[in-house]
């Protein structure tokens, strides 16, 4: 309800960044994000210590795209490894070993295979960062208190201020009434 | 609803239903609290063994391969059995993780970030013996398809550089995998640091994470996928060093049964080598209620399956050795039984087959003392197998006239004694500095955090 | 419940600007990694390291003098060239044919001469090298065709000898691989300024049919 | 960044290194650097550590390194014909004891590198044994004497010419009283004519003679036979049946190599039929594995052997032994060896063979024995057909008339009662070899003035007061005439690296004649030629090698058995059974002869024909004697004979006589760094009672064993069709049952596979049947390829080096077992499994079908030789060469650089156009890839294709046997593929599908049916 003064990184020239707010349980949260999500703010996120089931249809969000971004990734590692290796024993340096053809491709599969693997795995760890914006060392939220909890126990619901039709009193009377037992307004300092 | 709930969790993989909190603080607990004797006298320890791994390796750049005990029909030795057993035991992470995961086994949460730590550190013990095994170590970037003055280029039909590959492959992905495992609960770690420093170097590593559902929602989608891709890998990756052996001409060494056996082998070793090291771990770190017997017993099960599934390949190169009518394979194996070897096999055949059988009994699979005895015999047995397949077949070949026997000399020993300092190094500070359970994922099973649990209450 | 309390711990929050960091070092390894491709491709590699080795010799022998003005033929002094591997560096008496009356008072000329009494050979200092492991035979070149040039360059134009090709592996095999632009006629191996009259190349493969040249990639062919 | 900037200045500018230009190095080992391992470079650690600061982070990778500066010394005055990377032929000959071989020295730069028989010289053919392949290595023996001594005190050249010239003078006084000479055998003409003048100028002086291992039997036999001391040569090329009486005369020094050549030619059934081999001996020799039918018999009861063979013989009429025979029947028809059923069968076969046959007994048998078998070979009509007596052409010397035993005791007693005041050993080590009852070790240092004249620091050289270096053949001037009057020149090939003498020199400066060994040859000659067109015989001979190829034999008319005869022979035969205990003989060793070639790593560390021992030398003993004492393998034990003793380690040889052992001669020495404490001197239990005969022995068991490094543990063939060999009836009967003896499925790649069909494809033919496994091919390919030798321990390590090896199998029962040789080196494999899992391609496949190794691009997985089935892969465990006990410490020019390196004088013997390995690489053979290199490109430069007359591999040029075969498969004319279509041919592991270059042909033997029939029944 009442803004939090403790909170040492806020100066008067702060501006609102969002509303969060704290719930008891995943149920609780599950429940809030559903009403937040008929209230129609597309800029709000959920924040938990653990991924909680169905939270994502709660929210209305659409299904990942890392597996396309995988899929290109795989589908590289495999060419290039394909290509690498009859490149190099048919046209880079014509050896005959054990009186095998130049284009031996049998031969080819196991290493074909590991590089597909390896790019995948590039592309799931690196695509998961690009489509999270991580590294992210800096936000808003850190500048909360209480937030820290989210990484233990802590159950949070956050609307950002750049939602359409967002009035930082009115988000916080509905909060409340979904239930939130604390509810601060997160500020950005510039 | 709630019937369901009995269901999954008929035997709680938690013991005494801690909540989320008591939980964190648990798994916490190690790297928050006073460091204990124990752990700087076993730190000393394995840091002398690094030393000794570290002086070794200079006297063999200094001298050459000479001052290993290898001699001309056995051009392999210590260095490859070596090898092939730390890949060996590098399994039961990545099989945990990846594979448990997709049969979606709840119980590997509680020890699969223990059991991938492991892992990485033992393919990093493995990763030295290829590189120093040849004769000239400062060539070995040879091994890499790099261009060159000398226009020349690896030979990707040589079983050897599919290992480079596929080792190198392999501790990569399980690197990532382990670290995007890890990320929120550096997270948490960084949330409950008591000094500046801890929190900063944490949350660098954390990479800001904040639990986010639209994080969590491509994370999991990311973790699945990693572990769809690492359960083919892990198995590649044993049947790839297997066709070290298996491409070749050797008897002995050139059978079709070696990729499964070697992968069964591989898991039996790993799963072996997880149970010896958590039996310590729960004990000295107070991770008994995460790490339970229930987790164990399961291991053990598993180690029985697998040391049968070995079992069942040494009858079976008998049988084909004997089926196949070809008298330098018969001999082989013969050779192997009763030959100048014949200790080491027999000690192999005990460890690894006979030892295993004691967990028919649910009493030897819940008793802490036998498990952790089983276990250890489990590793001997297993490097045993990798020296049986490695020395016996070159020793006695083709040709009778060039056959002879091989011993290792100090400097093998030292070498392979030392790379056990390196593993429990990186294990010791492992335990101290990072959370020897996935928080995050153990939380994901605890009854409390099904989003319907509130509702039982309700009624 | 829990033991959690907010006042124990000392939270560091890092300042915004560090969200660019990773962008900063992605790009800084990029380049580095640019920059040591780069160092291997050039700095250490025989294009860099071997060209231009032109070391002082014992006596300032000008090729440019004998060969480019006076016009003495490569065998003159090299006079195995054709029929052996090595290319011999004459010997003191050879340079003493014409220099017991040419120039006889000059210091230089003067050590060749003790050289030549006493028969302590003139310590040259070799300028192109080969590993040990690498066998090349001037012979089998020079018969088909390849001329001096193709590897030492316009000698008769230079003053102290200087490498002007990198002599690497890559090297051999580019000609090895295809000799045509190489090969000219017999006649004019020597003749280190020499141009055809038609296309170089076109001649080049003429050449080859005619001198049967057939160069191998074997490893056996130069590493014994 | 800056750092690089002086990286590129530092190759720019060369004047800031003149300074520090090496000067210190010696101008030999910049001369003979071309393919040592490394080079002289003028990088100093200052401008090194620059490099190194630039190029840190390629430290690791040792790479970025330019190449040292290396200088180029063209000769001042280019020598007729020497140009350089070419190597020149020139022709010598070397006589070691009486046997004597024409040899060509391959000279490149000024040094010889390689020996190659003189295919002119009657007694080569172009062909050596393993003493004349490996006396290069000699040569350049570090260890040599370098300098004349005198009480210790170094002597110049001219100093030691002072002290012979003093000698003389002295005793010209006196006439030569209380002058001595001792000499070891010589075949030199010059030195001959030297020591005729040196007797007449002092007609008192004693000249002696003394040769551990010596013809002096076999002299002396024909000397009371035809009162001419006389050799025979066998002529085994017509010989359909052969009969040796404890004689190894395809395994001995002497004659081997013309032996080996003439029974050769009788071994394959394809070039003519096949001769048959009898074989009578207690130890297991070549002959004896060479053998159709082997009998183990003691050697002493060689002479009750030789009269069973005449009994029967004359059972059959042929031998007319006079009326003596009956009491001869009536003393000793029950003591009879070999069961006379089979000895009368022996006794037809040669009656068959009338004329067409040989019996020969061994050098240690003794005269009587060779009186009779003179006579055997008379009644059969052999002598003057395949058996030639030639007089030895020295044999006016008085001294050359006494066997050495006695001219020893004679030297001995003079000695005692102080007739001797100055001794002159001419070569020869006698105080390590005379016999042990002699006492001449302990006499020798009693004598006021002894002179050494050795080419090593042997045991009698640092007993002498005045030591003189000899030279090596190689360095001197001298001539040979060989037992059958075959005359040839020696003529240096390199000025001599040390002071001395010549042979020739030697005698000239002790007769103060100032005349150069050259002068002295050539006089000779000229004195026996002629002066009439002698400049240009002489230009001939020096080309050919060759003065004379006439060998004229001694005609001899029938001879009479004497009563003589017939009383000694009875009193020897009688004598043998009052025999007791174990039976000792001695024999020549095959790798240090006499002891020679104690010092030569070549030698000492080429297995053994027969126990594939190296390093060192070892009590022989059957199975059933081991037993019957618990020995088994390095067990030790003492011999005692008298109050002589031995200790010596066992080596349990499965054929050898039971109660009977042997031990090779010349080992346990203190000499050089590389033999001293090899092997055991069994010369400590050769007395001169029973010098060659066998004496009788106790043997004590002691607890102790020792360490003997044999090449091959195991000598069965576990019944594996590796060496194949069937009888000859076999053999007509299926040509092809070598290649059947194994049947596969039809063999498929899962690739297509490589053609090979067109240009050149090298292959190789080993005809098993020729192999008399003599190891002559082993040394060779390690002289032509710089093999380095790993030492003892590493052979225990199982780390031996040799490209070629020769594998020995047993085969049969192990109280007489048969042995096989198969000589394996790299097959060539055209599906080679070693290439496949090389994960940086250093070996692969030429066009021509060979099976590179390419040592520069090895990184050494060693992958190659696990996967190789026939384990011919070598590997470098560690740099051998700076291991090598003659290695110096080296200045270190950077971090990487050795810290040793081969002595500069050994590393002259490098072969210029072979790469010398470094540590850490795979090697193995590689069909002498140079050869063939230069081959190539000679014919190409005459635009000619390459024929048989342009390539000889190694082995191949030196084998005696002729059983090696090498060349163009695909070439029509090309002997290997003719002998390649042969029906004998097989393939070692078809089953393997390798299509290997090098293949087999089946050894045949001809054994004698009934015989077969006969032993088979006793066995049932």
């Amino acid at each position: 309800m009442s803004i939090n003064l403790k909170n040492k990184d806020v100066n008067l020239k702060s501006e609102v960044f969002g509303v969060l707010a704290e719930f008891e349980s995943p149920s609780a949260l599950i429940k809030a994000a559903e009403k937040v999500r008929d209230q129609g703010y597309q800029y709000f996120d959920v924040f938990s210590p653990f991924p909680i089931h169905g939270m994502d249809d709660a929210m209305g969000l659409k299904p990942s795209k890392l597996p396309w971004i995988v899929f290109l990734g795989g589908a590289f590692g495999l060419s290039f490894g394909f290509g690498l290796q009859t490149w190099v024993s048919t046209t880079a340096y014509k050896l005959v070993i054990s009186g095998k053809p130049l284009f031996s491709y049998q031969a080819f599969i196991p290493v074909t295979f590991e590089l597909m693997v390896l790019f995948s795995a590039f592309a799931t760890v690196f695509g998961m960062f690009a489509l999270n914006r991580l590294p992210q060392h800096y936000h808003p939220l850190f500048t909360v208190d209480s937030f820290s909890k989210v990484t233990s126990h802590g159950f949070f619901l956050m609307i950002e201020s750049h939602s359409d039709n967002f009035e930082c009193s009115e988000v916080q009377r509905e909060l409340k009434s979904y239930g939130a037992h604390n509810i601060e307004i997160v500020k950005d300092c510039l | 609803m709630s019937v369901v709930d009995q269901e999954i969790n008929r035997v709680s993989l938690v013991k005494d239903n801690l909540d989320f909190q008591q939980l964190t603080d648990l798994v916490a607990k190690p790297s928050e609290t006073k460091t204990p004797k124990w752990w700087f006298i076993a730190l000393a320890v394995s840091l002398s063994g690094i030393l000794l791994l570290k002086s070794m390796l200079a006297y063999l750049f200094w001298e050459g391969v000479g001052i290993w005990g290898l001699n001309n029909p056995v051009g392999w030795g210590y260095a490859i059995v070596n090898f092939v057993f730390w890949v060996g035991i590098g399994h039961a992470g990545t099989l945990i993780s990846a594979i448990l995961f997709l049969f979606r086994q709840d119980w590997r949460t509680g020890i699969n970030r223990f059991a991938e730590a492991m892992t990485i550190f033992a393919v990093i013990c493995a990763l030295i013996f290829p590189g120093v095994h040849i004769g000239r170590q400062w060539l070995a970037y040879w091994l890499f398809p790099l261009p060159n003055s000398m226009a020349m280029w690896p030979n990707f039909r040589s079983p050897l550089l599919w290992d480079v590959f596929a080792v190198s492959t392999y501790f990569t992905v399980s690197l990532l995998f382990w670290y995007v495992g890890l990320i929120p609960d550096l997270a948490t770690f960084r949330d409950r640091a008591k000094t500046a420093l801890k929190s900063k170097i944490y949350g660098i590593f954390a990479l800001g994470w904040r639990g986010a559902n639209r994080h969590w929602q491509h994370y999991e989608k990311a973790y699945l996928l990693l572990a769809a891709l690492a359960t083919p890998l892990v198995l590649s990756v044993h049947s790839i060093v297997s066709f070290d052996f298996a491409v070749s001409q050797l008897p002995g060494w050139h059978t079709t049964i070696f990729p499964p056996y070697f992968v069964a082998g591989a898991v039996f070793s790993g799963f072996a080598m997880v149970v010896t090291l958590m039996v310590l771990t729960r004990e000295l770190f107070g991770m008994k209620q995460v790490m339970t017997l229930h987790h164990l017993e399961c291991m053990n099960k598993i180690i029985l399956v697998t040391g049968m599934m070995v079992g069942y390949a040494y009858g079976m190169e008998f049988f084909m050795a004997w089926y196949s009518v070809y008298e330098y394979e018969s001999f082989a194996f013969i050779n192997r039984a009763t030959g100048p070897y014949a200790w080491a096999y027999w000690i192999m055949v005990s460890c690894n087959v006979i030892s295993p059988q004691l967990f028919w009994f649910k009493k030897c699979r819940t008793s802490i003392p036998i498990m952790f005895v089983v276990s250890i015999f489990v590793n001997i047995g297993m490097w045993f197998e990798r020296f049986v397949i490695t020395v016996t077949s070159l020793h006695r070949d083709f040709l009778p006239s060039s056959w002879d026997y091989y011993s290792p000399t100090w400097v093998d020993v030292a070498t392979f004694v030392g790379s056990f300092g390196l593993f429990f190094t990186l294990f010791l500070l492992f335990l101290k500095f990072l959370p020897i359970v996935a928080i995050a994922e153990v939380k994901m099973i605890l009854p409390q955090a099904n989003p319907h649990h509130g509702d039982n209450h309700e009624h | 419940m829990g033991k959690y309390v907010e006042s124990e711990n000392q939270k560091y929050i890092f300042p915004r600007w560090v969200n660019k960091v990773p962008l900063m070092i992605l790009s800084f390894v990029f380049f580095t990694v640019l920059f040591v491709i780069y160092l291997f491709y050039y700095w250490f590699s025989p294009k860099h390291l071997e060209v231009g080795y032109e070391p002082e010799q014992p006596i300032p022998y000008s090729h440019r003098l004998h060969v480019g003005e006076l016009g003495l033929d490569c065998r003159y002094c090299h006079s195995q060239v054709e029929k052996q591997g090595h290319s011999n560096i004459p010997s003191s008496e050879v340079c003493m044919n014409c220099h017991s009356q040419i120039k006889t008072d000059s210091p230089h000329i003067k050590k060749i001469k003790n050289s030549y009494d006493s028969g302590v050979p003139i310590e040259w200092v070799k300028v192109h090298m080969l590993p040990d492991y690498a066998y090349f035979n001037h012979s089998r070149h020079v018969n088909s065709g390849v001329s001096c040039v193709s590897c030492h360059g316009r000698v008769d134009q230079m003053e102290v000898v200087r490498q002007v090709e990198p002599l690497s592996m890559a090297w051999c095999l580019e000609c090895h691989r295809n000799p045509a632009p190489h090969i000219r006629p017999k006649s004019q191996v020597t003749n280190l300024g020499w141009q055809s009259e038609i296309d170089p190349v076109e001649l080049g493969r003429l050449l080859v049919k005619e001198y049967g040249v057939n160069p191998r990639e074997d490893c056996s062919t130069c590493h014994r | 960044m800056s750092s690089l900037t002086q990286l590129k200045q530092y190759w720019r500018r060369f004047k800031s290194l003149k300074d520090d230009d090496v000067k210190s190095d010696s101008f030999l080992k910049k001369e003979f650097l071309k393919g040592a391992a490394f080079l002289d470079d003028a990088v100093s650690r200052r401008h090194f550590l620059k490099i190194m600061g630039a190029s840190a982070a390629l430290m690791g990778a040792g790479c970025a390194i330019r190449k040292p500066v290396q200088k180029i010394r063209p000769y001042a005055k280019n020598p007729e014909y020497a140009v350089p990377g070419d190597s020149l032929y020139y022709a010598t000959s070397l006589a070691i004891g009486e046997d004597v071989v024409g040899l060509l020295g391959n000279v490149s730069e000024g040094r010889p590198t390689k020996l190659e028989g003189n295919p002119l010289h009657p007694l080569s053919n172009g062909s050596t044994g393993t003493f004349h392949q490996a006396n290069i290595l000699s040569l350049y023996d570090p260890d040599r004497l370098q300098y004349g001594r005198l009480n210790n005190n170094r002597l110049s050249q001219s100093q030691m010419t002072d002290a012979l010239n003093r000698v003389y003078r002295r005793y010209l006084s006196t006439e030569g009283r209380g002058l001595s000479f001792l000499l070891e055998s010589q075949m030199s003409p010059t030195v001959y004519s030297l020591l005729s003048k040196l007797q007449l100028r002092l007609p008192y002086a004693e000249f002696y003679r003394y040769d551990p291992i010596n013809m002096d039997n076999v002299k002396h036999g024909l000397f009371n036979v035809a009162g001419k001391f006389m050799l025979p040569q066998f002529n085994f090329e017509k010989a359909d049946v052969v009969v040796s009486f404890d004689h190894d005369f395809l395994g001995g020094l002497m004659n081997h190599v013309s032996n080996a050549a003439g029974f050769s030619k009788r071994r394959s059934p394809e070039d003519a039929n096949l001769n048959r081999l009898y074989a009578f001996e207690s130890n297991y020799s070549a002959t004896g594995a060479r053998s159709d039918h082997r009998f183990r018999v003691w050697s002493s009861q060689i002479p009750l052997v030789l009269f069973q063979l005449i009994r029967s013989l004359n059972s059959y009429g042929v031998f007319d032994f006079g009326p003596k025979l009956s009491q001869f029947n009536l003393k000793f028809s029950k003591e009879d060896v070999v069961d006379p059923a089979l000895m009368n069968e022996i006794a037809l076969d040669l009656i068959n063979a009338k004329g067409k046959s040989v019996v020969t007994a061994g050098p240690l048998q003794p005269a009587i024995v060779h009186e009779f078998v003179y006579f055997i070979n008379q009644a059969l009509l052999n002598n003057n057909h395949t058996v030639h007596y030639y007089e030895d052409p020295f044999s006016n010397f008085l001294f050359n008339q006494q066997t050495s035993v006695k001219s020893m005791t004679q030297l001995v007693d003079n000695i005692k009662d102080h007739q001797v005041s100055t001794l002159i050993v001419l070569g020869g080590d006698p105080v390590f070899n005379a016999p042990a009852d002699s006492l001449f070790k302990e006499l020798y240092v009693e004598i006021d003035e002894t002179i050494c004249f050795s080419m090593m620091d042997t045991e009698t050289a640092r007993l002498s007061k005045l030591v003189i270096p000899r030279y090596h053949f190689l360095e001197s001037w001298g001539d040979t005439k060989s037992i059958s009057g075959i005359a040839s020149l020696v003529q240096p090939m390199i000025r001599p690296m040390h002071l001395g003498y010549s042979d020739v020199g030697f005698l000239g400066a002790l007769l103060d004649d100032s005349r150069s060994d050259y002068a002295h040859v050539r006089r000779t000659w000229r004195l026996k030629y002629g002066r009439n067109m002698f400049d240009q015989r002489w230009a001939r001979w020096l080309h050919d090698g060759v003065i004379s190829t006439v060998q004229k034999s001694v005609k001899l008319s029938a001879k009479r058995i004497t009563s003589k005869m017939v009383a000694q022979f009875s009193d020897l035969v009688s004598s043998l059974f009052t025999l007791k205990g174990i039976e000792l003989n001695f024999f020549e060793d095959s790798s240090v002869y006499d002891g020679r070639f104690i010092n030569n790593g070549w030698l000492q560390e080429m297995p053994d024909p027969i126990t594939k021992l190296t390093w060192d030398n070892a009590l022989l003993m059957s199975v059933k004697t081991a037993k019957k004492y618990h020995l088994k393998f390095q067990d030790m034990v003492k011999l005692v004979k008298g109050n002589l003793s031995l200790e010596l380690p066992v080596y349990v040889l499965p054929g050898h006589m039971d109660n009977s052992v042997s031990i090779a001669l010349g080992y346990g020495q203190n000499c050089g760094r590389v033999g001293s404490g090899t092997g055991f001197n069994a010369y400590q239990l050769r007395t001169r009672s029973d010098f060659d005969g066998a004496s009788m022995v106790s043997l004590v068991k002691l607890n102790r064993t020792y360490k003997l490094a044999s090449t091959q543990d195991h000598g069965s063939m576990e019944g594996r069709a590796l060496y194949r060999s069937g009888t000859i009836s076999q053999y007509e009967k299926q040509p092809t049952f070598a290649a059947d003896m194994v049947q596969t499925p039809p063999l498929k790649s899962l690739y297509d596979e490589v053609p090979y069909d067109t240009g050149y494809q090298w292959g190789m033919v080993v005809d098993l049947s020729r192999c008399d496994g003599c190891n002559a091919c082993i040394i060779s390919c390690q002289a032509e390829n710089n093999i380095p030798i790993v030492g003892k321990r590493e052979v225990l390590n199982g780390r031996e080096m040799s490209w070629m090896r020769i594998d020995r199998y047993f085969e049969g029962d192990e109280d007489n077992p048969d042995i096989v040789d198969q000589p394996v080196s790299c097959l060539h494999c055209e599906n080679a499994p070693c290439e496949q899992v090389c994960p940086v391609a250093a070996t692969v496949h030429d066009q021509e079908g060979i099976n590179n190794m390419v040592y520069n691009r090895c990184i050494g997985t060693r992958y190659c030789a696990d996967n190789c089935p026939v384990k011919v892969r070598r590997f470098n465990f560690f740099d051998y060469h700076q291991r090598n006990p003659q290695s110096q410490p080296k200045k270190r020019k950077h971090l990487f650089d050795y810290v040793r390196e081969p002595d500069p004088i050994v590393q002259r013997q490098f072969n210029p156009d072979v790469t010398v390995r470094m540590r850490g690489v795979m090697e193995k053979c590689t069909y002498c890839i140079q050869r063939i290199n230069r081959a190539k490109i000679n014919a190409k430069n005459q635009n000619r294709l390459v024929s048989d007359a342009d390539i000889q591999v190694a082995c191949q040029q030196t084998c005696s046997a002729d059983a090696i075969t090498f060349g163009n498969i695909l070439d029509p004319d090309s002997k290997v593929s003719k002998v390649r279509k042969r029906q004998r041919n097989y393939q070692l592991l078809e089953q393997l599908h390798l299509k290997a270059r090098t293949t087999y042909l089946a050894g045949i033997t001809n054994p004698n049916v009934k015989i077969v029939q006969l032993t088979d029944k006793r066995k049932l």
